[in-house]
């Protein structure tokens, strides 16, 4: 039987030990009116082997095109030997370390990972990780409105800069608790949030403002002036980052003159595949003073009976299953093994080497906006620095060339329309270090190609983008 | 040794980096960073020794027997792993088109979502809670849109028995309701008349787990489902014990409005150290249009995903993209090697095994609260009597259990049994396994007797001795700080 | 630097310590002249996700055919528990398990696989496992001339129907040690080895009969016949086995009155993946009485001081290592890693899974054939039982066959013609517990097809087969 | 406790076997197996934690300071062993056709090929040796061809310095050769005067490690190259030391003939408990005609075979296929991580690492048989003086090392030096590495002067204490068998 490693003479004894007859008379306490006839609609059980081929065939149906969408999710090398030990069967088959004893590994794992995590963001502290990024800004959210006790509104300022599906999860998770997340526009020709546009939404008080760094269209918020004026308005600053610009960008614990209180972010692009969007990590970190506000699990160091250094889950006074209905969340899954593929890929990148990913990045993504927009009628939307991400206007519907270029193995980036109707036509670009310069010019001459084709006499259908026929 | 203590300066791995790049000097200067964070400076050797030796200090179900109750820590087959880890499926970007790029992984996905209906027995799916504990907050939340929805805007409370997990009433808090405790009769189940007395119209509706924490099914469960009901409440079912009835009884038939499954206990993904998980919700036809985005559907044609603009109803998106679809792959390829047949034996073997280990623990003389009932997949013990005469704890057995190469049963859960082990053999362990639990609790008793020291400083095999767990929450340490430099 | 942790301010403490100013200082000893100036034909150093991208387009360009090649090699599958464990840093990262203490990980899983080999093979004992198949028949022969009391000849019998590569290894070898190996003619009927024909070889002694089982043409030998043949003349016999067969056929311990003396084979069937040809691994078992005579490592069981049982190298004094130019082999190294997955493949499967896979292939083969031979114009070459694989002649050249179903993505079989030239237009086709009703019928479509095609009047070049036209 | 003993008859591991095949009834009775063999009958979760936990018992580069000297066990990338795991390379057949199903993994021999060539400076290369051993094989069985193929037939002996790996004489021996041993003088380096006087038309040449594997280089190479030239012989060099020299001196400019490679020591392929290895040998110009088949080259167009069709002369097939495929596929990977400067770095980091732990040693007053003599890669260190004067043999170092969580440096060889290490440290490790290298040795040494029955009876912290080998000698036991019945 899979998995089951009873032999006949094993249930025999068994059932003579519990003295029941068979099986079935274990579940005598059930109504008989309920038992199931079985799982009649479930097909037959196939072995290891069948089911590799099956998912082989659709694992190569999903293909490996070159990838230029960014939007949240990034497509980083990960070091073979990030993933080789993450699933060592130690850590693979643990569970949460509630036997601090016997978890010494893990729980000393997370405590290096805080470490990473906390200084990577500038901040004290971290906890041992989330579920995403998206769910880690509702945690923010709620942390935020506990911990500010300068302002006790339940507003939250967030500018429409912030991603959008983050925007829409927030929503989701926070809006049962009377939490009002007020929209920050952004400005039309720069893509950034202005101070100004801040001032307005002021009237009620608040309790954090929302700083996205680099925003979602890849450009940099001038982040001092948005921490300082949420500190002015006794609100909190939550920081929403990309781990990997942190190695070139200010971290948000150096953000104006006080620093953000809580940071918060995505940490798939510290050695998480893109696997269709999951499972990532949440990473957090914030001051000091906030961290019995903080959700999720901690490791502390401790000392054992003999005096020698150890590591034990600390703080759980927060959580839900001492705290019940007054935790500070609901969360007792981390995502462990991402947090240790984090901390693994960290310590073989090291500060350098997260360096210059990020450096490559920025370079990359360079490159491509330059050759993209060398194609006719392609433009850049927003004017300043970016990291990672562009904005590009074509001349043609962005569905039409995504798909066009789809057929040749390129995701050609993030259409924009839905989530921002004035973005029309709009597209979001994306390069990692992954993305040199041979797979760029690809990218440029099939779009070239496709331009040229559906600016053709025979696609009526289209408006003719501004300057041509 | 911590890896920062290996660091040193200049140390560089340079298989891992790419070429240096121009500077990044278009950034201006205010937004970039000055000093370097604290990673560490390793080598790759460095590196892979040092987490392969910390991943030693483990103990995992590939290495230990670890009856973790509630937590159905069953062999992950590694298979699922590699399955769910093929090129194709780790490479592909969440927003890759869906035609082009993603029929493969959306099958997966689309008839885990028709499996997960035919074992719970409802109507409707979506895989995108990330653990279980988010599927309880998207059943809560449907419920809440439900009575929202039908403009009932007076029910303001959640019914949960006191044996209830702990994210029972935290979910509950989240959703904006007030929790309500319900007692446990003397038999375990629920106390259906103080059940009677406390619902009404402020009943949004009731949280339970059945099986049971206290390791029993509650035979009421049909009063239960027709009382609250009644009240115009709706029965919310977590999935964290749903190994224990898998192909016996379908929580649907109980009368359930909704349900989350923990893929990471029934369908045995890597529990990972606490994460990550996935807790996807399947619902009745009326929640079915609050159910949260995305889904995977099938046009007749191909996959698509199923998002808000066709949902307006939906509790909406609780993730940046659709949840852990890795883990979903892992349960996937888990509930198609099971099959009809292997799936409906996953709750017969895992009861048999409890209800031999929990005979068999008796015969010893361990004391169960509830002598009566049957086990489920799991039961409660209690060592009140061992605590009393020979002073030694749950904990201080729990410890001393490590020492003999087992990983200890959740201890102290649920809290309404003294002194208790909550005790989850699963059906993936032999019973060799079994028996050697048995033996190792016998040996821990007479210990306790005649040397009672022996446990109550244990364990005294492993990398640490008893770690002092007040000192941590007193004295916070959560990060390292280098040494000052003289 | 890739792989070296070295910091500057290491090297300069490090020379300090060594009392010179520089690294080339401490080449010193060797001549100027002999000093080379680089490597400068080499390209410069690839990071691992540069290296990995190159890797991953050559693999693709290897492809994943559906493989109906067997001769030697065969397409099983692996549980991926088998890899996941052997690619463990504690075991893909030790070596030899000089110091016995410190591997017993190691060492008990060699006295685990020595126990199941002997025990497949129906033998007493085993060695810790040879390179390959072909290699270790090399092995056999020599410790056969060693073992054999009896016939002091330096003559070993070797059957046609012995794998030709494995003829060629042999040969290279052992030709340098003054070994005659004699060629057996097979039956042209019935491809096996007629007791008859060994009998006119019989003049000058020999010292050991090789016997294979099955043989290169997938018939099954007369294996009792021959075994006690070659015993009633005062040679030893050899048995080379195909360990999956083993699960189904009489094991070399059984052959005739006294049993094989000393089996061997490949070992890749055990869980190796095919991986062009190796690493692969040689298993060798013989009768108790020739234990001194086996060549590579065993591994003894033992007890430590305080009398718990332990495993360690026993034997040595065989080896190159202490007896130098009087030892048994050059051998030192085994395939360590290769009989660890043997090890965990085989106690994956059990007895039962093994004779499963055993059962599948013989029915896949047999379901093969049938459907290949319903094609007009294909027909088996040999008549009797077979395992695994089956002579087939085709109506036309097999390169072209070959090549055609190549273009298809089907691996057709392995051509005979060049090691047996009367086997010309035939082709050895194998079929494994892989190989499903789908596939068959595939390769049976696009070989009708391919015929068709290839009869047509435009490939006036083929000789018309029998029937045709 | 041994696999066999969780085995229980009946037990079966439903998700690793196909379906129930069909008897094989054509099969007849006499060529049938009757009993099944003694594999265990055990579950998936049991193998998979057995292997698990008797992995942890193993000390390993992944794990502990390994250094084994001769062996260069340095560490085994990991990105080398995804790649050469990738399913296009393991999946392919020996047999696939090589233009259709074989580019790609041809391609990265041939540059393997090109790449072994350059860093050795000789002219042709074959892959095709599994192991250094085998190429060893395929070394002096060139020159024995090259003598045959010139009808030069008298020349029969093959000379080996005493201080040469076991495998070298043994291999002259499987080629038909005897062996004559050269004298070492007391500077470590070969007896020149020796070897003049033993060289004649019989010798058929000369097997060199250089640097010896007393860690010394042998400055007077070219000097015996001449005179076993001019005798006639040819010169075979041993490859097991080439990290010493790997872009710093070629063996080609020293003048010798043939080479074999280890690529699990120089190339950082995995050592895998002792194998699977890999011994590419690369000849000069004259021994081209007689490498063993198969090689790979390129016709201009794409990658083929070469055989022995095309090479009458070559010594033949060294096994059923192309030898360790997987293996060099790492070494490739490996070489083409280095590249130029990345190879050159490798002799001068591992030289560094070798002399700083001599000084070391030396200056915490140990004594090195050669101490005016510069270390290479490698060097010899003997406890003659401990053993004298403690009753403490190298033998009980090696073991006390190992409580110290240090694998202990080879002991006993070269068989010239009484109570000897040879201690390879290896370019990867780091200094602080080597530092505790040291303090564990001098802690030793005053464990010796103090508590000598704590070093005599080590190790005292691995799974088992001291093993008996006498006793494992002479009551062979070999196999598990199953206990009798009563």
């Amino acid at each position: 039987m899979p998995f089951i490693p009873h032999t006949e003479a094993d249930v025999k004894a068994m059932l003579e030990t519990v003295g029941v007859d068979t099986i079935e008379a274990l579940f005598d306490e059930i109504p008989a009116e309920l038992r199931s006839d079985g799982l009649n609609e479930l097909s037959a059980g196939l072995n290891e082997m069948e089911i590799g081929r099956l998912m082989q065939e659709r694992a190569a149906e999903d293909g490996l095109p070159a990838c230029f969408i960014g939007a949240g999710a990034y497509d980083h090398h990960v070091p073979a030997a990030v993933w080789e030990i993450v699933t060592r069967g130690e850590f693979y088959s643990a569970y949460t370390p509630y036997q601090a004893e016997a978890s010494q590994g893990t729980l000393q794992l997370v405590y290096e990972y805080q470490t990473m995590i906390a200084s990577l963001n500038g901040l004290d502290v971290s906890n041992a990780s989330l579920y995403d990024g998206a769910s880690a800004l509702a945690e923010a959210v709620l942390m935020a409105v506990r911990a500010n006790r300068k302002d006790k509104s339940r507003r939250i300022l967030i500018p429409a800069t912030v991603h959008p599906a983050y925007r829409q999860t927030v929503h989701t998770l926070v809006r049962n608790q009377g939490i009002e997340l007020v929209e920050v526009p952004y400005e039309p020709e720069s893509g950034i949030t202005a101070v100004e546009s801040l001032e307005p939404l002021l009237e009620e008080g608040m309790a954090a403002v929302v700083i996205p760094q680099p925003n979602f269209f890849g450009r940099l918020e001038e982040v001092d002036a948005l921490t300082d004026w949420a500190h002015a308005h006794g609100a909190l600053a939550i920081a929403v980052v990309n781990p990997v610009a942190l190695a070139l960008l200010k971290p948000p614990g150096e953000w104006g003159a006080k620093g953000a209180d809580i940071a918060c972010g995505e940490g798939q692009p510290l050695g998480a595949p893109l696997a269709s969007g999951g499972p990532y990590f949440g990473f957090m970190a914030c001051k000091q003073a906030y961290v019995r506000q903080m959700p999720g699990r901690v490791v502390g160091k401790t000392l054992d009976s003999e005096g020698r250094p150890g590591f034990t889950l600390t703080l759980q006074a927060r959580e839900q299953h001492i705290r019940r209905s007054k935790a500070t969340s609901n969360i007792c899954t981390n995502q462990g093994l991402l947090a240790a593929a984090a901390t693994i890929h960290m310590a073989l990148l090291g500060p350098r080497g997260l360096e210059r990913v990020a450096g490559a990045c920025h370079a990359n993504t360079g490159a491509l906006v330059e050759r993209l927009t060398r194609v006719e009628g392609v433009q850049r939307v927003f004017e300043g620095p970016v990291f990672h991400e562009t904005v590009l206007r074509l001349p043609v519907p962005v569905d039409t060339v995504i798909r066009a270029l789809g057929a040749q193995d390129v995701l050609a980036g993030y259409p924009l329309a839905e989530d921002y109707p004035e973005l029309e036509n709009c597209i979001l670009v994306c390069a990692t270090e992954k993305h040199g310069e041979a797979d760029i010019e690809e990218y440029g001459r099939h779009l070239e190609r496709i331009l040229d084709r559906n600016r053709g006499p025979a696609c009526t259908k289209l408006r003719p983008p501004e300057g041509t026929i | 040794m911590l890896i920062f203590e290996q660091s040193q300066s200049g140390r560089f791995n340079g298989a891992q980096a790419p070429a240096e790049a121009p500077s990044a000097d278009d950034i201006p200067a205010h937004l970039r960073r000055k000093g370097r964070p604290t990673l560490p400076e390793v080598s790759e050797l460095q590196a892979v020794r040092h987490y392969t030796r910390l991943s030693q200090k483990n103990f995992s179900i590939d290495t230990q027997f670890y009856p973790l109750g509630s937590c159905t820590m069953k062999y992950n087959p590694r298979g699922a792993n590699a399955q769910a880890m093929l090129p194709g499926f780790l490479g592909r970007h969440p927003h890759a088109p869906a035609s082009s790029h993603g029929q493969g992984v959306m099958a997966c996905l689309f008839e885990l979502q028709e499996m997960l209906k035919q074992v719970t027995g409802m109507a409707a799916c979506s895989l995108t809670p990330m653990a279980g504990a988010q599927g309880e907050f998207a059943g809560v939340a449907m419920i809440r849109a439900w009575h929202d929805a039908r403009g009932d805007e007076t029910r303001s409370e959640i019914l949960v028995p006191d044996a209830a997990h702990g994210t029972n009433p935290a979910t509950a808090v989240m959703c904006g309701y007030k929790v309500r405790e319900i007692p446990t009769d003397p038999s375990g189940d629920v106390d259906v008349e103080a059940l009677r007395e406390v619902v009404g119209p402020q009943t949004a509706g009731i949280m339970l787990t059945n099986p049971s924490t206290l390791g029993v099914f509650d035979r009421r469960i049909l009063e239960i489902a027709k009382i609250v009901h009644e009240a115009g409440g709706l029965l919310y079912y977590d999935g964290a014990n749903l190994n224990a009835i898998l192909g016996k009884v379908k929580p649907g038939d109980m009368g359930f409005d909704v349900v989350h499954l923990n893929v990471h206990k029934t369908f045995s993904t890597p529990h990972g150290g606490g994460g990550p998980g996935a807790g996807p919700v399947v619902v009745s036809e009326r929640l079915e249009p609050f159910l949260p985005v995305p889904m995977v559907d099938h046009d007749g044609r191909e996959y698509r995903w199923v998002t808000e603009s066709e949902r307006p109803q939906s509790i909406g998106r609780l993730s940046a993209f659709m949840g852990n679809i890795g883990v979903l792959l892992r349960a996937y390829v888990y509930a198609r090697m099971l099959g009809r047949e292997g799936m409906e034996r996953v709750a017969g073997f895992a009861t048999l095994n409890a209800n031999y280990l929990m005979a068999r623990l008796q015969a010893e003389g361990f004391e169960m609260p509830f002598p009566d009932r049957r086990a489920t997949h799991e039961f409660v013990l209690t060592l009140k009597h061992e605590a009393k005469t020979y002073g030694v704890s749950a904990m201080d057995f729990a410890k001393r259990l490590l020492d003999y190469g087992q990983h200890a049963p959740t201890a102290y859960f649920p809290l309404l049994v003294p002194e208790c082990f909550l005790i989850e053999p699963t059906e993936t362990e032999s019973r060799e396994t079994l028996d050697a639990f048995v033996a190792a609790m016998a040996a821990i008793r007479n210990e306790a007797r005649d040397n009672p020291e022996i446990v109550t400083s244990a364990p005294h095999t492993l990398p640490v001795k008893r770690l002092d767990d007040v000192k941590a929450a007193r004295e916070l340490n959560l990060t390292w700080k280098p040494e000052p430099v003289a």
